[in-house]
């Protein structure tokens, strides 16, 4: 397999690097892409969407259709990992074991045992000993907020600076998936459960989708946030703007969620148990 | 012959940085026996492809594409296409990150199935195993 | 000439299709047999009331679909079509009948399926029959493969299994590997498939491109049984007697030999076969099987096997007729379809009937059975007097046309053949009629009292034995639609 | 109605989209919604799919701009003849295969039916996409969300389902790649992805080596993911363990859409002139294509269980179409066109009819199979149906395809493609009724009691399928006769106008 393997890799390289002697050099302004379609999006996207993140611009309009597939894409992601990993039929488990919070003293308690009273001093675990980790703990209790302040700020600010509903989700879905591995994943289940980040996931996109079929019920093109001017009280080029800020935040919402239900899937194998 | 060869090497050096990379993953993925680090290898196959493609964007003399005073007052002042790089393959590689990590997903969740079913993630064990049944 | 429309042809195809309905969802057997019988006989109706027309020149036509550019479902019915729509349609009736004999004498299992496939058979022959185009023909020839597998291999035991294996191996196999490709060939170099009077293979040059597609054709359709794609047809015989009838005397091998006249006369066309002297080589390949069937048909202990060798043999006449080119010749070979039909026909049911009340399959077996089975036994001559052609049986006229078509074609070879083959015929067959008249029953025939066939048994071969000496003194229809048909083909000389 | 049928093309793929979206909530809110969902959204993309297709039947080609941005700058949808056929069949075959598979996936996947029907919808929407897309780029988006939920329908099967899904998933991946990469190679030297706009700036590059390179790229890429032959060693394990109710809309509509891309992608993007008469590629593809049918063929013929011999007939059908479409005549690309829309619906025809044997008897060995048609008198014939289509009798469809097919192989004087093709027809002959004769005549082997093998439901209870299942069987059933029939029609008023005159 390996001499396989390094025949066709070697093969496969050596076409391309023949191809690469023909290619454009790097960074010529002349080059072909650089000249062809993108001077469009550089010199009319600012006087066409109001937009002066180009990549926004483009990611979001020009090719605002590409992405409300992108992230479908994110969200079929999410759904596989359920439909592969989740495992529903939960057997009643052998033994369940608490922790005494003040004590951090592990309970075992056997099958028919009496489970103890829901007194907040106890928590389910999973395993024998969980490590309790105070730093950790606080030091990201104390980080949550600013991450998901940033996460906000990363999206509603992608139109004049890098960031938009991509990077935004991610970080708002890291700032819940840090919060499930500094606790556990069965608190955070309880703050976010699996059908809150599903149904999430699915609203996310259907913000986006939503907003291209209002624009196709208002008589334009699919996704053409122009139609939105009448309703949003703007001109059709603003309109384009605030159009885009609506998917991004779709794009947000979906991503969060959907990074958050993989992890959770993928990190417990389906069971949602004690995670990692 | 020699120096045409050295000049294109040193203009587009960047290119056979990314044919290397995919070359790695590509052999990764065919002569690796552990799945998990064929599924390294096809992420760095992806990745080598996105940089391709942003290398595709680069411009000399250009900064990021975003228009500097965009905010007040749009579209006044003439804007030159070759101020800016091209911003469309950042955007078309978002896109292809996005799908990278959706198929990574997708990928490390078989992965555990696979973990499950056989205790092992190295595929001639599967495969001995799936002989022996 | 002149061509009409009319729906006629498709309605003759289509009765017993729609009888097929009828027949699954029918509670009782009679009503069930009803269906088949109102089918059989609507068929026969539709079929002989467009004889008129088409004695008169005129030709019947019905595209159903146009499912290639320029190439349809077409149905077009000409005077060798009638001709043997006319003798399939009526001997459906006659083995309708004896169907029911046989199969409740012997209380067969899934009867149902039995009659639904057989009117299934049916329709395709007819679709064969009435085929304007070399498309049509091949799509109804393998919509017959396929109705009449369920039919051989009725008794679904191992030996069933086997025989159906063989049977779709050479016929499918055939027409995919042979027959398909040289019809693509065909319409790739002509650009049609419409049969016509003359053929329409004229314009292509190339000897050896036509003979290749030639040999496709014959072979391909191995439903004739030319030698050597022959050997389904005796393993066919597991199938139940009327299945056998169905098989040899009308639908399946009468099918195949009406396709290969068919190829010679319509698609590659006399003139040309006679120009490139092809009619010699498909004669001598029609002879060697003859000669060859006749003598292993003397072989034969079992009585079906050996009627299945003789219908190998008597196939290639009307394969020989036809390619003798001479204007007798091809009458006597169209004629041989009709003929030879009656009188196959008459000696399978009496094999079957033989069977349902003695359950005896070998003529060894058969000593002195006339006695017992005088009906019978006297059919069972009259209808071996029609294969071995002589007087007063309807064989004795396609013969006596087809020895004169040799002499017309200065074949004397070919002569010799038929005449070496009669005598063998009649080696075959003769011998069975004396021992079941002359010698002495043995034993077991006392002692387990064996008296005729049920009645349902015993019509269906009467009528078909009476109607091979009817056809001698009166064979009229067939002669002149035979004629009719000889005429167009050869340009009216 | 009036005001909507501009936007068609965007609907096809929008409504199953926002279906799958609310499949998957109502999964978690109301479970018994889901598979109404689905089917209304497949339902209406059907309908929408045919009033596209009747009306580009009169207007030739629809376009739509998505954002109404102008087509180098915007993404373009483009509608012509051709893909609006392949749209037609595929939501005809999602949609008939969701409703047949009804019983099977809520007995299956009671608790997620919400996941495996929007799995389901956005896979059909991935497809359906692909094909009616008019900009490369965004072609491989569609095809990555089609892979993606097609590696988690087919994961999610049992036995060696996951790892088979894994394997097929590092194919699929570097197939797409590839695809992709070839695409960036294209934008490198156009700077474009509008398949239109890219097509009309190539002829500079003819002779460009970045070209050749992109061209085989993208064929490489397209042709793992067809399965075609040697890439084909994904294919048999993962089609042959995953659910029903997955390999229904799998098995018919991956590789034939597949193969449609590849037409869209020479034809439109690299142009007829390029890929047939300067990549002198033809002849390679075509003996390619043979070595395909016939090796999917014998290996069909060893295989002991039904669903993985239909795997391999799969293999060899792929290579019908492929070297149909590179003898590059006129008649062979109208059969290979052709033989994407009949054995679309052949494959769905006897998958399902594999389908309702295999939910009833639980499992698909030949030995399993002994006395069926006394059992399922209505499933085998269907399947019986099925068989003589894929063999090629007239007047099923599967006959017409390889009619248009072998004359291509004449017309080209490519002898060995025609072999080929009868060779597989005889294959497929023996193989069908090696089925048909162990359903047939042996007698069902009566499970007295506790004989270790026969795992299934004891002999007395095995019965016809439900009905939902016979009546989409009996539909693909006849619309392979139909389709037969109609060859002339679909041939002459879609197929021969859109395929470009210049072949």
């Amino acid at each position: 397999m390996r001499i396989i393997g390094l025949l066709i890799v070697i093969a496969f390289g050596s076409l391309l690097r023949y191809g690469v002697f023909f290619f454009p050099e790097w960074g010529d302004p002349a080059s072909p892409p650089s000249l062809h379609v993108s001077p469009h999006y550089i010199e009319e996207a600012i006087a066409e969407t109001a937009v002066p993140n180009l990549v926004t611009a483009v990611l979001a309009d020009y090719r605002g259709y590409d992405t409300m597939f992108e992230t479908t894409v994110i969200f079929a992601a999410g759904l596989a990992c359920f439909m592969l990993l989740r495992v529903l039929q939960r057997q009643v488990p052998e033994c369940r074991l608490y922790r005494h919070i003040p004590t951090g003293i592990t309970l075992r308690i056997e099958k028919g045992g009496k489970l103890p009273t829901e007194s907040g001093s106890f928590e389910r675990i999973d395993s024998n000993w969980v490590p309790h980790d105070l730093i950790i703990k606080s030091t990201s209790r104390f980080i949550t907020p600013f991450l998901q302040i940033f996460a906000l700020y990363v999206i509603a600010h992608g139109h004049h600076s890098p960031g938009g509903g991509f990077q935004g989700g991610v970080i708002l879905g890291a700032a819940v998936i840090m919060y499930a591995i500094s606790y556990d994943l069965r608190r955070s289940i309880q703050r976010i459960g699996e059908q809150a980040t599903a149904v999430l996931g699915s609203a996310g996109v259907l913000i986006y989708a939503g907003t291209g079929a209002l624009c196709m019920v208002l008589g334009a093109a699919f996704l053409d946030y122009g139609a939105l001017a009448g309703l949003l009280g703007v001109d059709p080029v603003m309109a384009r703007s605030h159009g885009m800020l609506i998917v991004e935040i779709g794009v947000g919402i979906a991503v969060s969620a959907v990074m958050v239900w993989i992890y959770y899937n993928l990190s417990s194998a389906g069971r949602h148990d004690e995670g990692l | 012959m020699g120096v045409e060869l050295f000049s294109d090497i040193a203009s587009k050096y960047n290119y056979l940085g990314v044919v290397i990379l995919m070359m790695i993953g590509l052999y990764a993925m065919i002569a690796k026996n552990n799945l998990v680090k064929k599924i390294i290898g096809m992420n760095i196959f992806q990745t080598a492809i996105i940089l391709f493609y942003v290398s595709t964007a680069a411009k000399r003399g250009a900064t990021i594409p975003i228009i500097r005073h965009g905010h007040n007052g749009h579209g006044h002042e003439v804007i030159h296409a070759a101020e800016y790089i091209n911003p469309l393959p950042h955007v078309l590689m978002l896109t292809a990150i996005v799908v990278s990590v959706a198929t990574l997903g997708v990928a490390l969740a078989l992965a555990v199935k696979v973990y499950h079913q056989y205790g092992t993630l190295e595929e001639d064990e599967i495969r001995g195993q799936l002989r022996n049944k | 000439m002149n061509t009409i429309l009319s729906l006629k042809p498709l309605l003759a195809v289509l009765t017993s299709l729609l009888a097929v309905p009828g027949i699954i969802l029918s509670r009782s057997p009679n009503v069930r047999e009803g269906w088949t019988f109102a089918a059989a006989l609507a068929k026969f109706g539709i079929v002989v009331s467009m004889i008129p027309m088409v004695l008169s020149g005129v030709r019947l036509e019905y595209t159903l679909a146009e499912v290639l550019p320029g190439l349809g479902i077409t149905f077009r019915v000409d005077a060798f079509g009638m001709l043997f729509a006319v003798v399939a349609s009526s001997l459906w009736i006659v083995t309708s009948a004896y169907s029911i004999g046989y199969m409740r004498g012997l209380q067969e299992h899934s009867q149902t399926r039995y009659f639904c496939f057989f009117a299934l058979a049916l329709s395709a022959t007819l679709g064969v029959a009435f085929a304007g185009n070399l498309f049509t023909l091949y799509l109804f020839y393998e919509a017959l493969s396929f109705a009449t597998y369920p039919l051989v291999t009725h008794h679904q035991d191992r030996e069933a299994r086997s025989s159906g294996r063989k049977y779709l191996f050479y016929i499918l196999g055939g027409s995919i590997a042979f027959v398909l490709p040289a019809m693509l060939v065909a319409y790739h170099l002509t650009g049609t498939l419409d049969f016509t009077p003359r053929g329409f293979m004229g314009g292509i040059e190339s000897k050896s491109t036509l003979l290749v597609l030639l040999l496709l054709f014959v072979f391909g359709f191995a439903k004739a049984g030319i030698m050597p794609m022959h050997s389904w047809l005796p393993a066919a015989m597991v199938a139940p007697t009327p299945v056998s009838a169905l098989l040899h005397a009308v639908a399946v091998v009468k099918v195949g030999a009406f396709c290969v006249v068919r190829i010679i006369t319509g698609v590659f066309g006399t003139d040309l076969l006679a120009a490139f002297h092809f009619d010699t080589l498909i004669c001598v390949i029609a002879s060697v099987t003859i000669l060859t069937s006749s003598l292993i048909a003397l072989t034969q202990d079992e009585l079906k096997r050996r009627l299945a060798f003789s219908t190998i043999g008597q196939l290639s006449y009307i394969v020989l007729g036809v390619a003798l080119l001479s204007q007798a010749g091809m009458t006597g070979g169209m004629l041989h379809i009709a003929m030879h039909a009656f009188g196959k026909i008459t000696l399978f049911f009496c094999a079957g009937a033989i069977f349902v009340a003695t359950g005896i399959k070998h003529i060894s077996g058969m000593v002195g059975i006339g006695r017992r089975m005088p009906v019978t036994m006297g059919a069972f001559f009259l209808g071996s007097l029609s294969v071995i052609g002589l007087p007063p049986a309807g064989g004795f006229i396609s013969k006596w046309h087809l020895v004169l078509g040799t002499v017309q074609a200065h074949q004397y070879a070919m002569l010799v053949v038929l005449l070496a083959s009669s005598l063998l015929n009649a080696a075959y067959f003769l011998p069975i009629v004396y021992r079941a008249f002359f010698c002495a029953p043995g034993e077991a025939m006392f002692e387990n009292r064996i008296a005729e066939a049920p009645v349902w048994c015993l019509a269906p071969l009467v009528v078909t034995a009476v109607g091979s000496v009817v056809l001698f003194f009166y064979p009229q229809p067939f002669l002149r639609l035979a004629a009719l048909a000889v005429q167009t083909m050869t340009g009216g000389g | 109605m009036e005001n909507l049928s501009p936007h068609f093309p965007a609907l096809i793929i929008i409504v199953p989209l926002i279906a799958a979206l609310l499949t998957s909530a109502a999964g978690w809110l109301n479970r018994r919604l889901c598979f109404h969902f689905a089917a209304l959204g497949l339902f209406t993309s059907l309908l929408v799919s045919t009033g596209l297709l009747a009306s580009v039947l009169d207007k030739d080609v629809i376009l739509y701009r998505l954002g109404g941005w102008p087509a180098p700058w915007g993404i373009l949808y483009r509608i012509d003849r051709l893909n609006g056929l392949v749209l037609v069949v595929i939501f005809f075959i999602a949609f008939l295969n969701l409703i047949a598979n009804k019983r099977t996936v809520e007995e299956s996947f009671p608790e997620q039916l919400g996941g495996f029907y929007a799995l389901y919808v956005l896979f059909v929407t991935g497809l359906s996409g692909m094909v009616a897309t008019g900009d490369a780029f965004n072609l491989y988006v569609l095809l990555e969300i089609s892979s993606l939920t097609g590696y988690a329908l087919i994961g999610i099967g049992h036995e060696r389902a996951p790892l088979a899904g894994l394997n097929y998933l590092f194919m699929g991946t570097i197939g797409a790649s590839l695809y992709l990469l070839g695409i960036g190679f294209l934008y490198l030297m156009t700077g474009s992805l509008n398949m239109t706009d890219i097509a009309s700036l190539l002829p500079g590059f003819y002779g460009s080596p970045v070209m050749v390179l992109a061209f085989l790229l993208c064929m490489t890429g397209l042709f793992i993911k067809m399965a075609l032959f040697p890439l084909h060693a994904w294919l048999p394990n993962a089609y042959s363990f995953s659910p029903s109710a997955s390999i229904g809309v799998i098995a018919p509509l991956t590789t034939k859409v597949m193969i449609y891309v590849m037409i869209r992608m020479t034809f439109d993007v690299f142009t007829p002139d390029f890929s047939f008469k300067m990549m002198h590629l033809g002849e390679v593809m075509v003996w390619l294509a043979v070595a395909a049918i016939i090796m999917g063929s014998l290996f069909a013929l060893a295989q002991t269980r039904l669903k993985r011999m239909l795997t391999y007939v799969i293999i060899a059908e792929v290579g019908y179409m492929v070297g149909g479409f590179w003898l590059g005549n006129r008649m062979a690309v109208t059969g290979a066109v052709l033989h994407i829309l009949n054995d679309a619906v052949m494959t769905l025809c006897i998958f399902l009819a594999a389908g309702a044997v295999v939910y009833q008897i639980c499992g698909d060995d030949f030995e399993d199979l002994k006395g069926l048609f006394r059992k399922m008198p209505i499933s085998m014939a269907a399947f019986t149906v099925a068989a003589l289509s894929l063999i090629g009798v007239p007047p099923t469809c599967g006959f017409f395809s390889k009619w248009y097919l072998i004359s291509g192989g004449i017309a080209a004087g490519h002898y060995g493609f025609v072999v080929a093709l009868l060779f597989s027809s005889l294959v497929n002959a023996v193989l069908f009724f090696r089925i048909i004769e162990i359903g047939y005549f042996e007698p069902f082997s009566e499970g007295e009691g506790g004989h270790g093998v026969h795992h299934g439901p004891p002999a007395m209870e095995i019965r016809e399928a439900p009905a939902g299942m016979l009546a989409c069987l009996l539909l693909a059933a006849v619309s392979l006769i139909v389709l037969g029939i109609y060859t002339g029609d679909i041939v002459t008023r879609i197929i021969d106008l859109a395929i470009p005159p210049a072949i």
